[in-house]
């Protein structure tokens, strides 16, 4: 797995490029934390799933890691690119109730800099 | 696809997760299983896995046994850990429960939602069973009969 | 990966060729194999493996071993069956040599040409061993340091 | 697997829809011998390999079986969308003494129907 960031003002867009589950959770979790650590002025997690085929309750349990991280600065988290089978698992998760998802780039980036 | 099986054997790294994903859903596919059906049985196999790995055997380093078997158009998953085992079985399998802050406790809730049948065996310092069944639903009556 | 193992047991059925192929090239992928090498590794997995089904254990079934090491940067397999053996080991690898008129007596060759090592044991009547080991050629000094 | 086998006057197009191994090369071998049975002004074999990512020594023998079989009518055999990995099993087997292998599926019934 490999882990794209990107910043756009407040929002950080992370690619994930494979599964994320177990073994690759903890490379997730370092690379989003030094950019949050580095940057403080970002707020948002943006997560472009376009080249993630496979998240599991590892994975889930890293996103909402970083999710409580962000909502400590008052930011918000979204989802775009999700497949049908991925979207189930955030959902059978709750997760759908912390994250939105949207469905294209743009449409992310307005909603989470609205507020 | 009358009737096959599979016996695994690989030590509790996390780089053997993905590997027990793809082992499972190749065997699976001997089976009519749908694209989506394939999807929820590697997620079941990844989360009993890893909670071998993370639960079952912690900082230290174990077996793995993950046993397949086709039978009767049955797809039957065993997988086994020799580590620390469960002390309340009933508190384990309480969605959201972890004993790792860190963690969701949402595993024994994917697997019984992905599987049509789980069953959870574990004695404390001796390890833990997770038996999982799934049959392909098209292609099967409800009396379980071929079409 | 520093080391890893995998010991799989299945039964010797035309089917689970290509699931040795699907476990093996998966495992082998935790080494730095270039896509031509995995294909190598393939193939070679494929040729062992179909032997023990046709020439091991011929009308009959029996169980195929296959175990798997990664160890110092380097894999190997080894392929066991407990079929009817070879009589003359040097006659078996003799190139197009083959004791089924519908074969091309290629197996042993292609094993040999995309490995680093192989070797072939067997006892009549108890069956044969084959095993082959293969390192990533990038990523590799001459005197097998990582690079 | 699957076989999806066409006609052109003399040359039977048998293109191979998944891996030809140990289980896989006696459908080839039933619906090919089926064929060259029923139609007897059948010579030639061209093989369409687009989408056949791998083949043994199983599969070459049954390539090489139909091979004898079309021989003995005089018919020759080619191959068409050959992927460097497989060109190389064709190579060390030996097999491309006796398959051309043709960059067009254009070039190979020309080149097959000539004589
Ligand atoms: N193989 C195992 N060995 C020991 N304990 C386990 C094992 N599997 C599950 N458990 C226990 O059951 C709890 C719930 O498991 P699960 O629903 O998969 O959630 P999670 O893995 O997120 O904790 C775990 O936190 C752990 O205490
Ligand atoms: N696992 C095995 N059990 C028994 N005999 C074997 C086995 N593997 C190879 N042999 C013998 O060695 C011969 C050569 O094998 P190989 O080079 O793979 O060619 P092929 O499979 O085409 O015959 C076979 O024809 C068979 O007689």
């Amino acid at each position: 797995m490999n882990i794209e960031i990107n910043r756009s003002g407040s929002v950080l867009i992370v690619r994930i490029q494979g599964e994320l589950d177990l073994s690759t959770a903890p490379l997730f979790r370092e690379k989003v934390e030094a950019e949050l650590e580095q940057f403080e002025g970002v707020k948002h997690l943006l997560l472009d799933l376009e080249e993630t085929p496979f998240i599991d309750s590892s994975g889930l349990g890293v996103i909402l890691g970083r999710f409580k991280h962000i909502s400590q600065r008052g930011g918000r988290l979204s989802a775009i690119n999700v497949s049908d089978h991925v979207r189930r698992i955030f959902e059978l998760s709750g997760l759908l109730k912390i994250m939105s998802i949207q469905s294209t780039l743009e449409d992310a980036l307005n909603s989470l800099k609205e507020r | 696809m009358d009737s096959n099986y599979l016996k695994v054997e690989f030590p509790s790294l996390p780089e053997n997760v993905s590997l027990s994903r793809v082992i499972v859903a190749s065997f699976a596919a001997q089976l009519d299983f749908t694209l989506n059906e394939l999807e929820e049985i590697r997620v079941a196999t990844s989360e009993a896995v890893s909670n071998c790995v993370i639960h079952g055997y912690r900082e230290s380093q174990g077996r793995i046994l993950l046993e397949l078997t086709i039978k009767d158009g049955e797809l039957e998953i065993v997988i086994t850990d020799y580590g620390c085992g469960i002390q309340d079985l009933d508190l384990a399998k309480t969605p959201t429960y972890s004993t790792d802050p860190e963690r969701m406790g949402l595993g024994l809730v994917f697997m019984e939602s992905f599987m049509n049948y789980l069953t959870l065996e574990s004695e404390v310092g001796k390890g833990t069973r997770v038996t999982m069944r799934k049959r392909p639903e098209r292609g099967t009556n409800h009396d379980g009969s071929k079409q």
